[in-house]
């Protein structure tokens, strides 16, 4: 294909560097662009009409705007996993080897198939699909498929993104979002009174519409005078500067989340370190400078390329230097859009109308384009485009003074560019997103900011101020305000106001549907919103079916839906809907504005908390031994805790988890295992109330408890319902040392310190956790003790001496350490508890103490096999949240006779509570000693029975066991207890029906005895 | 107990993984070496006291200064230190006691001078301190990076003592205390202590980050 | 009623349109009704069509403070499923999702209702004893359902993530190809319009602002509009039910919570089912204009303000790029917030009141549409009957005194 | 996004810091074994929930670890005024009204 010359590439004047050319490609053609372009002004000057085809109708369509109110010129840019969907071309800054191809049309833009849909787009009214595709009702998943196959505009990646995104969290005395004149203004008095600024700007400089603009400013052109401007605001050290960096969103309390693009506006090989960087900032003060939208006209077809807002004309000519067109038609209601005849002017093309709704203006730029020769047709309205995919005439007529109704003949004229201005409306998304209510302004004719609940103010144009030196003034005082309210300066402006060119304006018209001929559900289509393909006579259509609040029109026709979020056209659409309804447009409303003001990546506000930085990883002491013993590892909340230690078969390859399981809990059945118990939450308690206090949290009692003494105990929430356990030791008086489920740590410390602080204030007792503080290495086994005893020489192991549920102090490898004699397995065992920085220490010396005993190291999965032989429970496994220790078998540990009301205990007087047929923990024996049912099967009492079965519980914990010799399960049955040595029934999803026996929970040992041997 | 106890420090498997050579990418290049703006060593281990007690007591704030010589610090977010010892605000009631004495001595020591309703809790086992130095820039982008406080109104420490706070650093939480060199210490939790080593070089990676040990392993 | 077709779009194509049946008339609200429907979110249209439908009380009015539909009913993430654990849930969430099966064609208005299936996701053994013990339950009830590997999680959504070396490896998941989502404006739209054919009143932006009691039996409302009279008051408020109740002097076991949700700009067709995760916490759709429907979670205290706290957007959506790396470089658009009403079981209530007369359909929390149908049905049923229909009496308020809660929390995973 | 004032740590401190706890100033009835199961179900289940100001408990557990009161407006979010258990609030119920 040939390369198209820039051919509507304007020599000098502008912004961008005429010598700087980069090379880029448009749907595969190679184009060129120079330095300062955004890719929709390159393909303006490269003569590129048609960007896009309408998502519904498959119309062509063009550039219309330069910033973040452009519906159409939607592009993937790049390729491959960094391509990116969706980017607007007016945003996106032209590199050196820019890929970008449009998201829509096929086989091409220029052609596309869709379009025919153009022909039945009258059988396509606003909710057609909610009206068909209903019969046969099978088939609408068939209609769906074709319907999805048109959705979307861009395509996401498929492979990993390859960069990273970061975020700081900053903070800021004053906080200015926008600069143009106004932001300028305001950043500038603020860090002049010392306050910590930050100054945010979505474009690629400074400047805002001054860098378009073809005034005069302290007798520089406003581009200089920009440049001076930031050169000052650089001298500042208090003020931080952040161009590319849009403010998607205004959260509560000031918050405020600001999107900076730090590499995308580079060509790949220059990009290094954070794609993007998410600012999320908290600022005492906020100031709104973020300007104002210009708004379309809506006639018919006016959505042909070569239709332009004004303003986007002028700054395509002054500041990036392309005339997109040759004949211009201008179109407007005001008189701001005047100067867009004089640049374009200016730029030596044509003027060939200027068509001025308005029936007798006149002032200073009516004089200024009569005197250059322009015809201006007064009174009269472009109410139609013609042309296919390019503008080729406009329809000119006279309307009348209301703008309701063509009065006169039809004139056509032939040109190339329809520029268009319908006013402006303040860009008040940011104020809007803090809940503040827009208000309605005639006098501007359009939305202003509403009072807000935030520390903030709108200043310049998005405040609805239009003059250049308001703007200036306003801003000032703004900053300096910001800056007094926040605790600098006195909140009076210390600059001088510059002076600035500029003249009177003659009132505006407003303007926002401009008759045709034919009425708007009859005339050629109308669009309000481009990117939706919604017209007015869409919205008419709607208010006919009976939908009459703006919200409504909204999700019934999709105004405002796409990704320019209705900047453009949604005032248009609230007042068709306004007059259609006969009230008011301040009755009437807007759609509520939400973040993001302009698209957000995903993984900028992700930041760098994907991957391994998720959510920290939490390893004991002993880690590094597990890593290098080729542990299989288990996720138990943060942790890391290992599984089973899979060792090499004689025969080849790995053990299973089961074989390995097997050969654990042999081991420590039979000789003697070790575990690593450090993940356990540990809390140590002291203070004259410990005991009053632990004994209102437990369901048991801890005031006879004596130093030297543990004891296990169950907790409860309000609700009586289980909610963690653990052993308790009494240290010394008043002091003792709580241990919690691994999982239930830090919730059972803030439970602890919730009763004491808010409820018993008076009670004298001290939390602190020492859970990370301790390593704890559990030894197991027949052989425990003599393990233990080749480390340690300074306890009496004596089984009398040190009694089960004891503790005591000694020295352990050397190590000053703390011996517990408690079982979770129901061998004799203890957990020895070291400073964690010994943890690695014990746990080796306990390994080299037990190698003659080959010690085996076993984890999580074995220890409840274990326990569960036992019958021990484990919280959240066993239970559910919804049961009671008389569910679990476990009244033993309910003292009844507190003379406190423990925490729980009431509701467990409650009628459910007290109810038969509650599901009570017990053991479940396969009839198949090899079948193991699976955790979570359901159990029934008849196989048999119809669809929905009668459910009378669920097996909690299944295993088999070595030990035993066939598997064994806990499981909860209603009404279990009474039921010992009937047979249930498991069915499974693959048809196997599994038949158990209910058993006591209690597999092995029952009488405790291993607990005690020598 | 006998020297020839190895003692592992909570950042020893973050060396095992990083090596203390290692470094995370983008430090500038100058005379053919990486530069690195930021360096994350942990400290050498000491003794950790937690200590709670009535700061309203005059004899509870008059034992702490007989027994460590430095005051009580009562104003939220400040610590106070000597050539010993540092004690840091954790909260109305709270405090943490980090020291080079002997951890053991030291509890007899405050046990004695202290009465009334206290509790003094050794957590060394359970901490680590980190210090992070590097240019002002690199520190207060890896702390904005790392932490939603607002560490803008601190200053510099002086000798005596400075400011601390206990706040979330990345996923987890830490305390952070400004140091009258410029550099900033961080106690972390044992457990964490990886999470956020890695959180820290690949944070500071923009500018080029190492990690230093002594205890290498 | 006319009755919609393609038929019918093709006929009123040949007038411009402008020949269309108002959806629903507007009328001035009526002296008196038999039952005043308090909300016009989903459940309260449905309830409302239902009374009139099956109940043949057609006396109707349903008062809405804003527009209809505009409640939580306008701002979920349509997910629809029936694979709730416990037996009372199940049994009225399956209800509804038969009811979704034909609701189309039983409104005459696609509510597009999308059997595209759930898969919720398990990360560790914990979350895969919970999988199994809800889907067993959940097939024994009836109710369609599979424990999938990943291998198959990835045939029905290639785009995700089952690596087993990220922080919480995917290792399982339910799937229930039954679920899927609706279009939610539709579907309040579909019922407020059978409704309204059946000769119920819509009456929108009109608030209710007290309930009037004689003889601790209600006698009707006061609105914004003034006071309308009443035989029944079923009120269907959502996030305001604790507001409403306290009109007539109620408390109830509920707390309103802002739960937000957002959408990204509209991509290609590339995820086809729905998947929702509750260890990592994210839950995703591609709707039919393709843009990204993913919920996050609910915020952690009180607010009726419709937003919610950034920090729990960040953390859905670094769950969802974990889940879906490709997703990474795609853009948020839109994000906004709703008030559920939270029940501490996560059950809703579907209740008589001491009150006579007045009735409270609520506590639906962050999972509620999807029985839209349902609830209506059975809630019609208890008003129209003054007692509560076999399937809501689990449901009823009494059971937060007897402690019989259905405590779908726990075990039965996402709530959504 | 909340910023909440720690009365403890006498600053202003992000949301993320802290954790929520529900209505504040529910007394634990003294001698629960003496309610009906109506009034235990209260003091367990049923809150305020009210639109408009609420009296509320916080906890700062990425902080001095303190709870703590604060009175904060659930429409506007707006914080009146936070407290430390123990303290009597600035502000008055009557001044609270029932919120818009
Ligand atoms: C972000 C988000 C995501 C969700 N995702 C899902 C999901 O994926 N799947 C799912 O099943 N559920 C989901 N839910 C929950 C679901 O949206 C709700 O449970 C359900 O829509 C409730 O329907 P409703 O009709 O009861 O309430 P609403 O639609 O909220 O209707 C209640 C109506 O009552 C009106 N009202 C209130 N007070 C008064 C008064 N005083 N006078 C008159 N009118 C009043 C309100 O204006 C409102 O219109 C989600 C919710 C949210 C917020
Ligand atoms: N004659 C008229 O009728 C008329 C109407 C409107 C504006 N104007 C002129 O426009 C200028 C208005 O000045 P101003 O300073 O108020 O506005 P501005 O348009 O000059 O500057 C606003 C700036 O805010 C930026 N911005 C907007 N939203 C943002 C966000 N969310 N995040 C980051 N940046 C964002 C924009 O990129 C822009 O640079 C004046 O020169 C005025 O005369 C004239
Ligand atoms: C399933 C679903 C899909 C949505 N898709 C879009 C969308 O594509 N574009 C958009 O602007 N908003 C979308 N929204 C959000 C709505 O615009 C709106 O934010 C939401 O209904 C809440 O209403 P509110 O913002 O007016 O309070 C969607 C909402 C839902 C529930
Ligand atoms: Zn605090």
């Amino acid at each position: 294909m040939t390369q198209i010359q820039q051919i509507n590439r304007l020599a000098g004047g502008a912004r961008v560097d005429s010598d700087g050319v980069i090379n880029f490609t448009y749907n595969g053609r190679p184009m060129q662009g120079v330095s300062g372009d955004t890719l929709a002004s390159a393909l303006l000057a490269n003569g590129v009409d048609v960007v896009g085809r309408s998502f519904k109708y498959g119309r062509a369509r063009g550039i219309v705007g330069h910033g973040a109110e452009e519906p159409n010129a939607i592009m993937q840019i790049g390729s491959g996993a960094s391509s990116v969907p969706n980017l607007k071309a007016t945003q996106v800054e032209l590199y050196e080897g820019l890929e970008s191809a449009p998201v829509n049309g096929w086989p091409s833009v220029d052609f596309d198939l869709m379009s025919i849909a153009g022909f039945f787009s009258r059988l396509m009214p606003p909710g057609f699909y909610y009206k068909t595709f209903m019969y046969p009702a099978k088939l609408w998943m068939t209609y769906e498929h074709f319907i999805r196959r048109a959705a979307g505009l861009g395509r996401s990646p498929v492979g990993d993104d390859p960069d990273s995104y970061d975020k700081l969290n900053q903070h800021a005395d004053v906080l200015v979002i926008g600069a143009g004149p106004a932001g300028l203004m305001a950043a500038r008095e603020a860090a002049r009174a010392g306050a910590r600024v930050m100054i945010v700007d979505e474009q690629s400089e400074f400047g805002g519409s001054l860098l378009a603009s073809t005034q005069t400013i302290e007798n520089r052109s406003a581009s200089a005078w920009v440049d001076l401007m930031v050169a000052e605001l650089k001298t500042f050290a208090n003020l931080q500067m952040l161009p590319r960096s849009t403010a998607f969103g205004y959260y509560d309390h000031n918050f405020i989340g600001i999107l900076e693009r730090r590499s995308d506006h580079l060509s790949l090989s220059a990009a290094t370190g954070s794609r993007q960087r998410l600012h999320r900032v908290r600022a005492k003060r906020v100031v709104l400078a973020t300007g104002a939208f210009e708004r379309p006209l809506v006639f018919a077809h006016n959505d042909i390329p070569g239709v332009m807002q004004a303003s986007s004309v002028s700054t395509y000519v002054n500041r990036y230097g392309v005339a997109p067109g040759s004949r211009m038609v201008l179109f407007t209601c005001n008189d701001s859009a005047y100067q867009t005849a004089l640049d374009w002017h200016g730029a030596g093309r044509t003027v060939v109308a200027i068509v001025d709704s308005r029936a007798e203006p006149n002032g200073a730029m009516l004089a200024a384009v009569e005197a250059l020769g322009m015809e201006v047709m007064l009174g009269c309205a472009v109410i139609e485009a013609q042309g296919g995919k390019r503008v080729k005439r406009a329809l000119v007529a006279p309307i009348n003074a209301q703008g309701t109704e063509v009065v006169g003949s039809v004139q056509r004229i032939a040109c190339d560019l329809i520029a268009c201005s319908g006013g402006w409306s303040p860009a008040i998304h940011l104020s809007s997103h803090t809940g503040a209510k827009p208000q309605w302004d005639e006098a501007i004719v359009g939305f202003k900011p509403g009072t807000s609940t935030q520390q903030e103010c709108s200043a310049g144009a998005c405040a609805g101020t239009y003059r250049l030196s308001e703007c200036f003034a306003e801003g000032a005082q703004a900053g300096a305000q910001a800056a007094h309210k926040s605790g600098f300066g006195s909140g009076v402006g210390l600059f001088p106001q510059p002076p600035v060119e500029e003249h009177d304006e003659y009132p505006q018209q407003a303007l926002f549907l401009v008759p045709h001929t034919q009425r708007s559900t009859r005339a050629p289509s109308q669009f309000v919103d481009m990117q939706l393909d919604v017209t007015a006579g869409s919205i008419e259509i709607a208010v006919r079916e009976g939908f009459e609040s703006i919200e409504h029109i909204k999700r019934y026709t999709a105004l405002g839906f796409g990704t320019d979020q209705g900047k453009l056209g949604n005032i248009n659409g609230m007042a068709i809907l306004a007059k259609a309804l006969g009230q008011s447009m301040a009755e009437t409303g807007t759609t509520i504005f939400r973040p993001a003001y302009t698209p957000t990546t995903f993984g900028a506000i992700a930041g760098r908390d994907i991957g391994e930085l998720f959510d920290p990883q939490r390893h004991t002491a002993m880690h590094r031994w597990h890593l290098a013993r080729g542990a299989e590892f288990e996720d138990v909340g943060q942790w890391k805790r290992p599984w089973y230690y899979p060792r090499s078969r004689a025969s080849g390859g790995v053990e299973s988890l089961r074989e390995a399981v097997d050969r654990e809990c042999l081991a420590v059945r039979n000789s003697v295992g070790i575990l690593d118990a450090s993940t356990l939450g540990k809390i140590d308690i002291q203070g004259p109330d410990t005991a009053e206090f632990i004994t209102r949290m437990y369901t048991n009692s801890y005031l006879k408890l004596a130093p030297g003494k543990c004891r296990y105990g169950v907790m409860l929430k309000e609700d009586g319902m289980i909610f963690d356990d653990g052993v308790c030791a009494c240290l010394g008086d008043n002091h003792y040392l709580m241990y919690t489920t691994t999982g239930g740590a830090a919730g059972v410390l803030a439970w602890l310190e919730l009763w004491q602080q808010t409820e018993w204030p008076d009670m004298q007792v001290y939390f602190t956790s020492v859970t990370d503080h301790w390593s704890t290495a559990t030894i197991s086994g027949p052989n425990a003790r003599r393990v233990l005893a080749k480390v340690c020489d300074d306890i009496d192991l004596d089984r009398q001496a040190f009694g089960f549920m004891d503790w005591r102090d000694g020295t352990v490898a050397g190590v000053a350490a703390r011996v517990f004699r408690i079982s979770f397995t129901g061998e004799l065992s203890y957990e020895i508890n070291v400073p964690a920085h010994y943890g690695r220490h014990l746990w080796e010396a306990l390994i080299a103490a037990g190698e003659a005993f080959d010690i085996t190291p076993y984890g999580t999965e074995s220890m409840h096999v274990l326990r569960a032989e036992k019958g021990f429970i484990i919280v959240g496994q066993d239970t559910d949240g919804s049961m009671t220790p008389a569910d679990m078998n476990m009244d033993w540990v309910v003292a009844k006779n507190k003379t406190f009301s423990f925490i729980g205990k009431r509701s467990l007087q409650r009628s459910d509570a007290l109810r038969d047929q509650r599901k009570q923990f017990v053991g479940l024996k396969p009839l198949n000693p090899n079948d193991v049912l699976p955790e979570g099967a359901q159990v029934v009492f008849d196989p048999q029975q119809p669809i929905p079965m009668s459910m009378q519980g669920h097996v909690t914990s299944s295993y088999y066991s070595a030990n035993l010799g066939h598997a064994f399960a806990l499981a909860v049955i209603k009404g279990g207890i009474n039921r010992m040595g009937q047979v249930v029934h498991c069915p499974l999803a693959d048809g196997r029906i599994l038949a158990a026996e209910i058993v006591s929970s209690v597999f092995y040992d029952p009488e405790g005895a291993r607990q005690h041997v020598e | 107990m006998s020297n020839n106890i190895s003692m592992e420090t909570p950042l020893m498997h973050a060396y095992g993984n990083f090596s203390h050579h290692e470094y995370s990418a983008g430090g500038e290049i100058a005379f053919g070496e990486l530069l690195f703006d930021l360096v994350v060593k942990e400290m050498p281990l000491c003794s950790h006291l937690n200590i709670r007690g009535d700061a309203g007591d005059d004899a509870f704030c008059a034992g702490i200064l007989q027994v460590l010589g430095i005051a009580l610090p009562t104003q939220p977010g400040h610590y106070h230190t000597s050539r010993t010892h540092s004690l840091y605000w954790l909260g109305p009631d709270d405090w943490l006691l980090v020291s080079r004495a002997d951890s053991i001595d030291l509890q007899a020591q405050l046990r004695a001078a202290l009465s009334g309703h206290l509790s003094i809790v050794d957590v060394a086992g359970g901490q680590t301190i980190i210090n992070l130095r590097g240019s002002a820039v690199a520190l207060n982008t890896l702390l904005k990076k790392s932490s939603l406080y607002d560490f803008g109104g601190w200053g510099t420490a002086v000798e005596g003592g400075g400011r601390c706070v206990q706040t979330t650093f990345a996923k987890a939480s830490a305390v952070v205390a400004n140091r009258p060199d410029g550099s900033y210490e961080l106690v972390v939790r044992r457990t964490f202590a990886d999470y956020i080593a890695r959180w820290l070089l690949d944070a500071g990676s923009e500018f080029g980050c190492r990690i230093e040990g002594e205890l290498g392993a | 009623m006319k009755k919609y077709s393609g038929f019918s779009l093709f006929s009123n194509a040949l007038s411009y349109h402008e020949n269309w049946q108002k959806i629903w008339r507007s009328p001035k609200p009526k002296r008196e009704y038999d039952v005043i429907v308090v909300g016009g979110g989903g459940h309260g249209l449905a309830t409302a069509y239902y009374l009139a439908k099956v109940h043949g009380i057609t006396n109707v009015a349903v008062v809405e403070k804003g527009y209809l539909g505009g409640g939580n009913t306008a701002r979920n993430t349509t997910i629809i499923r029936s694979n709730y654990l416990w037996d009372e849930a199940a049994q009225l969430y399956e209800l509804a999702l038969k009811l979704w099966e034909g609701l189309s064609q039983e409104l005459n208005y696609n509510v597009m209702f999308s059997q595209r299936g759930v898969l919720n996701l398990g990360h560790n053994l914990q979350d895969m004893r919970d999988i199994e013990r809800r889907v067993n339950a959940n097939r024994l009830n009836g109710i369609d359902g599979e424990v999938v590997t990943p291998a198959r999680i990835k045939e029905i959504a290639p785009l995700i993530n089952i690596s087993p070396d990220c922080r919480y490896p995917i290792i399982g998941a339910s799937w229930q190809p039954r679920g899927g989502t609706a279009r939610h404006d539709a579907v309040a739209w579909g019922y407020a319009r059978g409704a309204d054919a059946l000769g119920v009143d819509m009456i929108q932006q009109t608030e209710v602002t007290g309930i009037r009691r004689e003889n601790g039996t209600v006698v009707g409302v006061e609105t914004t509009e003034g006071f309308i009279g009443a035989r029944k008051v079923a009120c269907v408020t959502a996030g305001n039910s604790g507001v409403v109740a306290a009109m007539a002097g109620l408390r109830l076991p509920v707390e309103s919570r802002p739960l937000q949700a957002l959408v990204s700009e509209p991509v290609k067709p590339c995820l086809d089912t729905v998947v929702m995760s509750n260890a990592v916490h994210g839950y995703v759709s591609q709707s039919d204009k393709g843009d990204l429907v993913i919920g996050a979670g609910v915020d952690g205290y009180n607010g009726y303000g419709q937003r919610g706290s950034f920090h729990v957007i960040e953390h859905t959506l670094q769950a969802i790029c974990e889940l879906f790396p490709a997703f990474s470089r795609v853009r948020m658009n839109r994000q906004w917030g709703g008030v559920v009403d939270t029940c501490p079981d996560a059950c809703p209530i579907i209740s008589k009141t001491s009150v006579g007369g007045l009735y409270f359909n609520c506590g639906w929390g962050t999972g509620g549409f999807k029985a839209t149908p349902g609830s209506g049905y059975v809630f019609a049923d208890t008003v129209a009957n003054d007692r509560p229909h076999p399937l809501a009496a689990p449901f009823d308020v009494d059971r937060f005194n007897t402690g019989a809660l259905i405590d779908e929390h726990g075990a039965a995973g996402v709530a959504h | 996004m909340l910023l909440i004032h720690c009365p403890h740590c006498r600053e202003d401190r992000e949301e993320e810091e802290f954790s929520y706890n529900g209505e504040a100033h529910i007394v634990r009835p003294l001698d629960p074994e003496s309610l009906s199961d109506e009034a235990w179900g209260d003091y367990l289940f049923f809150r305020k929930n009210p639109r408009g100001v609420h009296r509320e408990m916080w906890y700062h557990a990425v902080g001095c670890r303190r709870y703590f009161y604060a009175a904060r407006n659930t429409l506007s979010y707006e914080i009146l005024h936070t407290y430390c258990v123990g303290e009597k609030p600035q502000i008055d119920a009557a001044n609270e009204g029932a919120g818009a």
